[in-house]
Order: C-alpha cells, then structure tokens, then sequence
C-alpha cells in the first residue's frame, strides 16, 4: 500500500500529532483540494519578488500586470471565452453574488429562475433579492436531481430577467443538462447564468457553443489557491458591480488585484486544461470501484444523485439509520476526511436541502455521506475506504435505535408525512 | 471542535446496548433534527443498577449518552435526576455550543426513563415540533 | 552601497531582462508591500498540506479552523480587539464596502458623512449609495488634508447613520485626528468607521480607546499578501450582509476562507505590531532624510500634506511644471518604483480628488510624486534616490513648455479659476 | 504598457527646444488634463526645413511630440498636412487605449503651427474645455 503518510511538526496537541502520523485519506475534493505543487512554484515569485501592485506604472507594476494578463487568458481558455470577458473574483460564491445580484440591479425588478438545489452561494442571494422585491421562482428537480428543460421553459414570463442552473451540483454530483436550457434562455433572449464551481476541469466547458451569458469558477476546487475565482461575462452583457472602489477589472470589481492568488488560478486552469484527459479516466476509475463495491457491500446502502450524469469525482451514499456527522467523525478517526454534503453546511444541523430537494425525508438524509475523489487519490485509497467503511456504519448502527427497528422508521416516517 | 473526553466516549462507548427487561425505558430526541436516544434503566430498591442506551445522532449525542450512563449508574433516584444537561456537558470537558441544545438530550432521557419506571410504561419526549 | 540587486530569470523580455539586472528601489509600499520572507513560510504548509476547507468537520478541517483562530487573534491583537469582532474579507475595498453599505443596508436610509479624501472604496460606495437614496456629505479638508473634528460636529443630523472617515490618507499621507470625531460620534450615538488600511502597523490603533465602532484592514500594505483584509466591528454593532452564501464569518462574509491568506494576513499583524518600535523609526529617518533634502535642493518643489501629522512613510512632492507620470517614467528607468497618488488612480486622467481637496490646482495637481518607504529601504536607497531625483526633474523641466514660464503658468491659472 | 519605442522617444526625444525666430507655433493641449504641446517650425519654401517641440505631459505626450518632429521634418507642408494621430501612433507602435485621445496631440500641433505659419500667429487649440 502506497499510502501518503503525513507527518505533522507544525500542529498543536500530542493527540493531533499522532494522528496526523496516521494514514491520511482526503476524499473531500468538493470542499476544496489541495493545492497543485505546480501552482505554489508559479506563485511563490509573486509574493516577494514581483509583488507590485498591478495599476502600478513602474517596473513591479508592469510585472504584476503582465502576469494577471497571462492568468486571464489560461482561465478564458478552460472555458472556450475571450481573456477581456474575464474578471477576478475573490472566489465562487463572490462570482455568484455578482452574476446575480450584478444582472438584477441593472435591471433593478423582474423575476429570476433558479432551482432549488443551487449553492447556497446562489440561493442566499436569490433569498436576499426576494427581500429587496425581486420575484424568484426555485424549481424543483426529479429524484436523481435534474432539473428538466421543460420546466425552465414553462416558468419563463415577460418579466424574467435571468436564468440561473448550476453546472453540477456539489453535494450529489448530478450534472444538468445546461445546453439545453441555455439554448432555451438565449431563445427567450434571457441572460443566463451558471455555477460552474463543481464542474469546471471535470466537464468540458464552452461556453461558446452552450451559450453561456455569466459562468463561475472557483480556484480552490481545481487545485489552485482559495481566495480566488472568476466571472466569465459574456461581451454586450451588462451587471452593476456589488463592491465599488479603485475601478479595478473593469469597474465590476474594485481591489488591489491578488496576483499571487490570481497567477496561481491561471496556472491551475492551465494544469486542468492539460490534466483532463487524463484526471477524468483516473477519477471514474476510482469512482466506480467505490459506488457498486460500497452499495453492494453495505446493507440498505444507496447512491443518492443520477446514476450516470453525475461527476466523475462524486459519490454520495446514504445509509439507513445512521447519522451523517458520527459517520464523518469516525472516518475521520481511520483517518478519512468526507463529508455529509456541502462544507458549508455540514455543522448545520438542518437537512441538506439538496437531499430533501430530491424527495429524501430528513432521516435519511441525516444518514448521507459525500466521498470526492481528486487527481492525487489511488487505488489503494479507494481500497481502505472500502475496508474501512462496512466496519465504521456497522459499528453505527450496533450503537443506533433505529437500526432493523423497521415499526421504529416507519413511525417516524407517517410523522414527517403528517408534517 | 469536540473535546478529547467527547472523542474518546464517541469511539468507545461505555454501556451502549438494549437492555433485557429494563424497569424503565426513556426515548428523547427527533430523527428528524437527527438526534434520537434511548436509554434503559434497571433500578434495584432506589438505585439505578443499571444504566444502558442506544443512538442514532452525531459524535455529541452518542457521547453524552455515554455519559449519562456512567454518571446514573449506582445512584438513587433522587441524586439522578439531580444530574442536569450542564453536568453532562461539564463532564464532557465542555460542547460546541451548536451541540448544546440538540444534541445534548442525555439527561432528558435518563429523567424520562426514570419517569418511565416510576409509571410503568415507556416514555418517549420529543424534544421539539413533535408530539410526545 | 548596499543595494538590492535583482537578478530576473523568470520575466519575458531581454529588455525587461536587462532592466531588472539593474538597481531597483521600492519605493511604493502605499501601493502596496512586498510579502515578509517570514509571512510566506507561515503561509507554505496551508497551500500543500494542511489544505482543507475551515468549515469541514475532519482533521484537515479542524487544522485549517485552528489555523485561522490563531490568524483572528493576531489581528485583533494589533489594534486592541476581541478576536470574534474580526472578519476576515478580501482586502480593503471589500472590508470599506461591507462597513459602509453593512450599516446602511441595515438602516435602510439615512445620512452618511464622510470626507473629500477618503480612498475611492469609501467614495465610489458612498456615490453607490448616493444613487440608491442616501444622502451623503463629503467634508472638507484643509491644505494640509485636515479634516476639523468641529466640522464633523455640525454635519450631523438627526438622519445620520454613519461617520466614516479614514485614519491615514493613502496619497499624502495626512493622519487624521480621529480620535475626536469618534469621540464625537460615540457621543452622538452614531457608528464610527475608519478606513486603517494605510495606517496600520504604522501608527498605533486601539479600537477601545480611540471608540471606533469599524475599522478595514487590508493585509498587502503590511508585507501580508493580497487579496485579504478585515473588519473590525465592535460587539453589538449590526451590520447586513452584500455577501451573501454558506454563511461563513457569522454569516457576513459568505466563501471557503482563504486559509493561506488569513494566515500570512495573521503573521503580518504579528510582525507589525512587534517590528513597530523598530520599523516606525527607521521610517522616520528616511523620510526625514528625503523630505527636507528633496524642497531644499529642487528649485520650485513643494511638499504636499501635513508637515508633522503624517505617516511615517510618507513623502509627497510637487514640482511645478512637470507632469507626474512622466516623472514616474523616468524614475522607473533609473531602477525607482514610485507613483503619483494612490495606485489606483494614476492611470486615470484627471487629477487627484485628494490634491484638489487640499486646494491645488490641476496644473500642480498633475506635477505630483508619491515617495513612500518600506522597512526594508536603506539609507543607500534614499541617497541614491535623492541623487536621481533631481536630474530626472531637471531634465523633464528642458522638455517643458511652463519651465519658467510664470506668464503661461498664470495663465493657465486664471483659466482654472474662470471654471 | 507603452512600447519600447516609445519609451526610446520618451527618453532620448529628438528635436526637443524651443525654435529662435520660428516660422509658425503652435500649442495644443490642456495642462489641466495634463497635457500640453508646442511644436516650432521653420519653413523654407513649401518644405518644413526644422521642426521642434516642448511638452508637458507624460510620456507619450513627449514621444508623440518627438515623433512628429521627426515624421514631419523635411516633407512638403501639404504632406505634412496630412499626417495623422493615427499616422503618430502606428510609428509608434502603438498607444495605450486610454492614450490615444489626450495625449496623442502631436499631430495638432503640427497643423496648428503650419496654421500659424499661413495666418502669420501664433496658433493654440486647447483640445476640451477651454476657449482657443
Ligand atoms: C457549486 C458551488 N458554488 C459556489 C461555491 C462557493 O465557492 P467559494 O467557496 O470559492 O466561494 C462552492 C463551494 O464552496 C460550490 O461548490
Ligand atoms: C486608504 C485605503 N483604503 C482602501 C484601500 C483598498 O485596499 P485593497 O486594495 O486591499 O482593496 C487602499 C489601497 O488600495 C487604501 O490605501
């Protein structure tokens, strides 16, 4: 077994350092990945060499520019776009607010259409327009988590002003069919907008040929730095910046640029770009060992999402009668780090709104957990999990209430019916 | 996040189990919030012989339930439903105050199993939106 | 002479090359720092090891949640705070935005003051909030860029929502005795944010004492990297989302956080507040050498801003009959990384908001020089810069058509006066 | 940001001074905006035998004043008549978008002063918002 072993001399405690001595396995790659070694040499000359300011007219300024000039063509590139319909962020969910928030203003009323498993990132902000007066309609998905065309196409009226579907979804994986209602947004003449965190350097992207008004990206989830991301915008597309100031990226987002950040994006598309070919094949190949061996190992274990338009890096069960976070933690004690579902609402204590979206009742989809692979993983990982994870829910369920007490679930379940 | 005593009664859990013919059985919490907790209790005069308990929730609640056994077992009935959710929570070297509510239910179900014997039935408490 | 010598392999042109082989002296550290050798090392482990996502409940992110409590401490610790009044953003402009429209989001209208030279993050926000029915007041400034507390004092009004005034002017560098206007603020029951970004680390802050209720940081104008920055918002002070997603820093900056960067942000605040005692004076010895050396040898050169309340670092000059970029041109080619105001603004036409706040005229306005020194410039550095600087002016005065032409110039003035 | 012959033009300006007894002058620009122009010139017969030039303003309003100069020097006053802005910043290899409107003056300037050469005074044209 080929196994990384990560020795710790930085962290606090005894305890933590024993058991970052332990095997580690990350298949938490939805939260974020690591950084590619490739892009901390790409950075690391922007921090104490050309750290000039990019607005700069000397020398050091000049060096910043050029390279933020090199960054944005690699990030237009990954998506088939023009280096000038680039801007900066400071990271998806900024991308979102802006895309978002940046096409309401400059229509300042209308009716937005979103779907109801989106990112918080894109749902909080349709919630805050809601309160400002703006109507949004979230619509549903089938249980594999698709949102069909058809209704994209059946809630568009006069007053919509924007369309917004994710690529893919971070918490099951589900790819949705964005061709289709894009080409049904550019019909309506409607801007349409798509979070593209999740899927980007995994799914070819064009937004060419799909017809893409405002797309996000985000560094941290293709092995760039956190901090950062991006907002493709189409030319002849016009938003209101959120945050004002210098006049910086063309008006729509003020701040001293984060070259660093921003080189290290760049070079991160670039590897993706690059890397695809190859990652994706790698990233199925491990996802299906993982899913059949897993739900045909554990009893009542299933794959929660679509069977086959979903990420090649995402697998997300559910087991009966147990409960989501006591399964992260005791992964966690094996020394592997996953999750119940979006990192951001993991130590919430309300169902995901994904799972409940797809027609799950909030027992079992207290009972989920997300596994994300990343390019780094192996074999060999994907084999620990698969030893380790029978004997971690078995152990659960021995401690649950609910375990083989089918009258128990059923009770539970006419009383969330009732509800 | 969880403090070492949390971690520790998580992983190995003492008393955990279903109890033979319990004198008093209390069930506390909602699946639905994704905390659920039974505990059973076998009483020998007025003290608690025996305290076991079943989970489904997070590392807290399988911990606290822990606890709650270790801290009732050998006590009257009277000194046990002195033990409070704070107790537990102290005992544990503290909880993340997102736990403290939801997850901390161990001493409501050792007072509802307690009531449980004292009635002669089960006694089951939702703990929130949920009829008991 | 002892000065640095940067030898470039990585930048693109022989030209650039070649100009990089020469002597090159920073001396734009308003614009923004080089990141501190030491701050890179604190930030390294956080791109390739302990990479994960904050809000994970696994190893990797309790390492990264541990890693950023201590980062939340450091930068409370440099200006007297508790750490959970600090969020954390992506730099100064997002901290200045979230203050300003956070407080008037929450009012829903009101009156906001603040001045005529506040940095473009404060202004263009205010003229944003201008447009959507707030109503603001820029005070005025004296010739030195005062702002008069009394001035304050009777701007407000029963309407008002918000004082905003910043701490240090990031063009000529003029603190501002905004002790008293909070003073004057806290009495009259209205919140007080000051914009820190430029004072920081060089002038000691105590949101305590000094009663400030916000206060934005941005962590590259002291040696931390780009694209992060903080508020500080007192406890109890309530302030709305433009943010809006996962929730993260209690729900008002929503995004993964940027890990890497809250930690080389945190050590950076470490570092300043402990280099303070060191740094400060060695600033003042240079700029003390600069200063007088600069107007006594220049003929017609005058020194813009306050003669004893001003940072530590700053020098801004004015030379009658030159144009500052030209200047800036030509220090550039002599190796000296300078500027004529705020970075963000040079590349802009018109002249200085800040320049004509304190009085100039456009002519002198454009004929101005931002000099402003790092602790890591030397006294060779300013020696060779005071050689340089006068020849370059010299020769750009030959080139001049207003070079002692005091007929012209008063022309050119009278028409100013006319409009 | 500005091309290396710019930058050359910047540094080393041909023909830079003012003219004794010039033939026509004239001044473009504003130095308010922050650009202001004077090219000389010394005419012989119908050919513009010497032309000079004194700027105030940024670097490329100096390396389009030095351009011109040299791009007028020489030819006929109806050719040179014909030289453009754009004419300027080609020979140069290009200007900065936000450039190529104040402070590519250069070629006015030249027209101005063969203006003032035919009108017998001295020309001046203030580009945007001032009175000629
Ligand atoms: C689908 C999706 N959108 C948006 C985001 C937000 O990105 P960031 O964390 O960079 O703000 C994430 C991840 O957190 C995501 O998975
Ligand atoms: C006074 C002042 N405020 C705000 C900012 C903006 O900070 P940032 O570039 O980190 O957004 C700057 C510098 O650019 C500044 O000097």
């Amino acid at each position: 077994m080929n196994l990384r072993i990560i020795k710790d001399e930085k962290m606090g405690s005894v305890e933590e350092k024993m058991k970052s001595a332990k095997k580690r396995v990350y298949l938490d790659h939805a939260a974020t990945t690591p950084v590619d070694p490739a892009v901390v040499d790409a950075m690391l000359p922007y921090f104490t060499r050309f750290y000039g300011n990019a607005s700069s007219l000397h020398a050091y300024g000049r060096e910043a520019h050029n390279a933020m000039d090199e960054a944005r063509k690699n990030v237009a590139e990954l998506i088939n776009a023009e280096s000038d319909e680039i801007i900066f962020t400071a990271g998806g969910t900024e991308s979102d607010n802006i895309a978002i928030k940046g096409i309401a203003y400059k229509k300042k009323k209308g009716y937005i259409i979103t779907s109801s498993i989106e990112h918080p990132a894109v749902l909080e902000t349709c919630r805050a327009l809601e309160r400002e007066g703006f109507e949004v309609t979230y619509l549903p998905v089938d249980r594999f988590g698709t949102v069909y065309p058809s209704n994209v196409e059946s809630a568009i009226n006069d007053e919509t002003i924007l369309i917004s579907i994710m690529h893919a979804n971070n918490e099951i994986g589900t790819i949705q069919p964005i061709k289709e209602i894009a080409k049904i947004a550019s019909e309506s003449g409607i801007p349409f907008h798509t979070d593209a965190v999740q899927s980007a350097g995994k799914v070819p992207i064009d937004v060419r040929r799909m017809n893409i008004d405002l797309l996000s990206l985000s560094s941290h989830k293709i092995y760039g730095p956190k901090g950062v991301g991006a907002l493709y915008i189409r030319k002849g597309v016009r938003i209101e910046p959120i945050i004002h100031g210098g006049g910086h990226e063309r008006g729509l987002r003020s701040s001293t640029e984060n070259i660093p950040g921003i080189v290290g994006f760049g070079k991160a598309c670039e590897l993706a770009k690059k890397r695809m070919d190859k990652d994706v094949p790698h990233l199925f190949k491990l996802r299906d060992t993982l899913i059949p061996n897993t739900v045909n190992t554990i009893e009542e274990s299933y794959l929660n999402g679509h069977p086959k338009e979903r990420l090649p890096n995402n697998a997300h069960f559910r087991f009966t009668a147990i409960e989501g976070e006591s399964l992260i933690m005791s992964l966690d004690d094996e020394g592997i780090a996953a999750s119940t579902g979006s990192a951001c609402s993991s130590k919430k204590l309300e169902p995901s709104h994904v799972l409940m979206a797809i027609g799950l009742n909030e027992v079992e989809a207290h009972g989920s957990l997300r596994l994300t692979l990343g390019r780094e993983n192996t074999d060999e990982e994907v084999e620990y999990v698969l030893e380790v994870l029978p004997e971690v829910v078995e152990r659960l369920r021995e401690i649950s209430p609910l375990w083989k007490k089918e009258f128990e679930i059923e009770r539970w379940r006419k009383e969330m019916e009732k509800r | 996040m969880y403090s070492e005593k949390v971690m520790e009664l998580f992983k190995n859990p003492r008393n955990m189990g279903e109890m033979e013919n319990p004198d008093g059985v209390g069930t506390v919490g909602n699946p639905i919030c994704g905390d659920l907790m039974t505990i059973y209790i076998k009483v020998d005069g007025d003290r608690l012989k025996d305290v076991k308990f079943k989970t489904f929730g997070c590392a807290a609640a399988i911990a606290t339930s822990s606890m709650i056994t270790e801290l009732a077992k050998g006590k009257t009935i009277a000194d046990a439903l002195k033990i409070t959710r704070d107790d537990v929570a102290e005992e544990l070297d503290g909880l993340p105050p997102i736990k403290m509510h939801c997850s901390n239910l161990a001493a409501d179900g050792l007072h509802a199993a307690i009531e449980g014997y004292k009635r002669k039935c089960d006694v089951e408490r939702a703990s929130y939106g949920m009829p008991g």
